[in-house]
């Protein structure tokens, strides 16, 4: 019986962000999800492909309805979690970048081609956003942290 | 191949004469075969030689002074049939 | 509705480094080379059936550029309604330009950057044909 | 995958073109076909054929079907798509060309520079077109038995094993055996970890290999690596189709993404050093999960 229940017990936090092309927030939300994925929470986070959602053979959707999913978006139109909650289910946490930078009264104009200091210094500010709703994840025991 | 890994003497050999710590292979290796000495006259070494996937050469490719060599394929191979038969006689 | 422009959709997939091939050669076009007629737009809005995006695929030409041989952009203007007039795989790129690969998907890097380029030329072409022709060649007639 | 007929004439050959006459790039795709004709092709005109399918039923039902497009409208490969025709090859004219240093014009009449590159395409359409030899003469195609497959996964990847039929070596290569023959290959895992296929460089045909071996090499959007082989004897043939397509591994590494095939000399021998199906399956299944962060490196 334990044993089952350790088996259905997640390991991995899914994170999903909007692809965000028109929008430098976009572009934001895509890098700091990499950067959550490579350097803050390595082995921990795995990053879901939006288009695949439609695209895919079905993988990207079941591993949405294993894990918890945290979505980033770029804007208020939330497509990282509307599209989560229309293929897959809920999402456990979610995170709307224009909505952070407007509280932290970033008020100049980003590129979402060329980022450039300014960027990857809000990206980074992003990432560790995330990080941080990973590691509520984790105290909440909604995923278990293999011991490597 | 029903013989422990550790039997099978297959990794790569540096050739430090050859050399010029480019890190191509370690770069390219995702087995952790090579490690980085900083500070130290030998600069790569082959420090998990059991993580080398035997047979593998897919490093020595990605040498461009030629440094890296390989055991005798056909040695191993036989060595590998020998260490089988041993193994199944011995029970 | 806008102008009529040509829409540059990547897929802009978040675990290859050629899907921000893709993106950064979308974002050459529509910045750099054909500015006054190339837009890119989000595919997530188009994954999620957001009307207006929709509407333009629709109404518009489409280049789709695909980061993996799952043709995500395609695939999506395609159950949107949309028909790309031409889609690309970074990876038909790479194998005219073998030693142009990209790093990594933070950081494509000096190799990643000159293969945006060659994409993005060739692109940039395709938008000059695409607006020329009247609403395709037709050949045929009746498809 | 090997061909079932009898014959492998040039008349096995349809070509379906663009047949427009908007650009030069239209007229040359024309030109093109009727230089594939007179070497024994047949044509489907795409203006009759939208008319009347039923017309080239025979010849398309029958004949491996090449697709020319004129530009990259693609007009020709769209009618093909939206018929269901199995293309076996296509190209575009303005992108031959262009790779030849010739630009097509905007005019529809064939300009000389164009027109003096359409034999040497033609030659080279023809010269890949023979598929190989039939796997066993008499026996068109043994490798044809349907397979069935295990899966895992890690993460969001899932990771294919054939239930049976294969065997394996521990550098991620099947071989699979019918008589006296095997087809060999990489798994699903060399193509998931390695990524998109874009180069094979297939072994040459009369090569004498030993198990383990290199038997043609692999370059991905990634990486480049080398098959091993997993048995011992002669290349008899190559998977032409991967040479053209290699995504086909990435699409169909057990069945279609095959890359040689190989004559058996000691396959008793080569079999003391491979896993069968279901050991592969455990000793991938492991394999996986340690070295599963290399598939998160983009």
């Amino acid at each position: 019986m334990t044993e089952m229940e350790m088996e259905v017990r997640p390991t991995k936090v899914g994170v999903i962000s909007c692809s965000g092309e028109a929008e430098p927030e976009g572009t934001i939300a895509r890098n700091a999800v990499r950067l959550v994925m490579e350097k803050y929470k390595p082995g921990l986070v795995v990053s879901l492909c939006l288009p695949l959602y439609l695209a895919g053979d079905g993988a990207e959707r079941d591993f949405a309805k294993k894990v918890p999913v945290i979505a980033v978006d770029g804007c208020e139109k939330s497509c990282a979690r509307l599209a989560t909650e229309k293929y897959s289910g809920e999402v456990e946490s979610w995170l709307d970048v224009r909505d952070l930078l407007a509280q932290w009264g970033v008020k100049d104009k980003l590129s979402r081609s060329h980022p450039g200091k300014l960027e990857e210094e809000l990206t980074e500010r992003v990432a560790l956003e995330i990080a941080k709703l990973v590691d509520r994840l984790v105290e909440e025991g909604k995923v278990e942290v293999e011991s490597r | 191949m029903g013989v422990p890994r550790s039997k099978i003497p297959w990794c790569p050999t540096i050739d430090y004469e050859k050399c010029d710590y480019c890190m191509e292979c370690d770069e390219f290796c995702p087995h952790g075969v090579f490690e980085r000495r900083e500070g130290e006259e030998k600069r790569l070494v082959v420090a998990h030689p059991e993580n080398c996937v035997v047979f593998c050469k897919a490093c020595g490719k990605t040498c461009d002074p030629d440094a890296l060599a390989f055991p005798d394929k056909k040695e191993t191979t036989e060595l590998i049939k020998h260490l089988r038969k041993e193994g199944k006689d011995g029970g | 509705m806008d102008n009529k422009k040509v829409y540059i959709i990547p897929c802009s997939g978040i675990g290859k480094a050629t899907a921000s091939v893709g993106r950064d050669a979308t974002y050459k076009v529509i910045e750099d080379k054909r500015p006054e007629i190339a837009d890119t737009l989000c595919l997530s809005l188009l994954t999620m059936g957001d009307e207006e995006t929709v509407e333009r695929v629709r109404g518009n030409k489409v280049i789709t550029i695909e980061g993996c041989a799952k043709d995500c952009a395609r695939k999506n203007v395609e159950a949107s309604g949309g028909s790309p007039d031409i889609s690309h795989r970074v990876h038909d790129y790479l194998k005219k330009h073998r030693d142009l690969k990209p790093e990594s998907v933070l950081d494509i890097g000096e190799e990643g950057r000159k293969l945006v380029k060659i994409i993005a030329d060739d692109i940039a072409d395709e938008i000059d044909e695409l607006s020329n022709e009247s609403g395709g060649c037709d050949c045929g007639g009746g498809m | 995958m090997v061909d079932n007929r009898p014959s492998e004439d040039p008349a096995d050959m349809v070509v379906l073109p663009c047949n427009g006459l908007d650009k030069e790039a239209g007229s040359a795709s024309r030109e093109l076909a009727l230089l594939l004709e007179e070497r024994g092709a047949s044509i489907v005109c795409s203006v009759l054929y939208q008319r009347s399918p039923k017309r080239y039923e025979k010849e398309l039902g029958a004949g491996k079907l090449v697709v020319i497009d004129g530009c990259k409208t693609g007009c020709a490969s769209k009618l093909a798509a939206e018929r269901g025709l199995k293309i076996s090859r296509k190209l575009a004219v303005t992108e031959e060309a262009k790779a030849r240093g010739v630009k097509a014009g905007k005019k529809p009449r064939l300009g000389v520079a164009l027109r003096n590159l359409l034999p040497a395409l033609a030659e080279e359409i023809l010269a890949i077109e023979p598929p190989e030899a039939p796997a066993a003469p008499g026996k068109p195609d043994s490798f044809a038995g349907s397979v069935t497959f295990r899966e895992f996964s890690v993460d969001k990847f899932v990771f294919r094993v054939p239930e049976s039929g294969y065997f394996f070596n521990e550098n991620d290569c099947w071989a699979r055996v019918e008589g006296t023959r095997s087809r060999v290959g990489v798994s699903d895992y060399v193509q998931q970890s390695a990524s998109d296929m874009i180069f094979f460089e297939p072994p040459e045909i009369g090569t004498e290999v030993s198990i383990f071996d290199e038997v043609g090499s692999l370059e991905t959007t990634k990486t480049a690596l080398d098959i091993i082989s997993p048995v011992s004897g002669k290349v008899v043939a190559v998977n032409r189709e991967v040479v053209e397509a290699p995504e086909l591994i990435n699409q169909d590494p057990y069945e279609r993404g095959w890359t040689a095939e190989i004559e058996l000399t000691d396959f008793e021998g080569d079999r003391e050093l491979l896993m069968d199906s279901p050991a592969y399956f455990d000793y991938l299944k492991q394999k996986a999960e340690r070295e599963h962060k290399e598939l998160y490196g983009g």
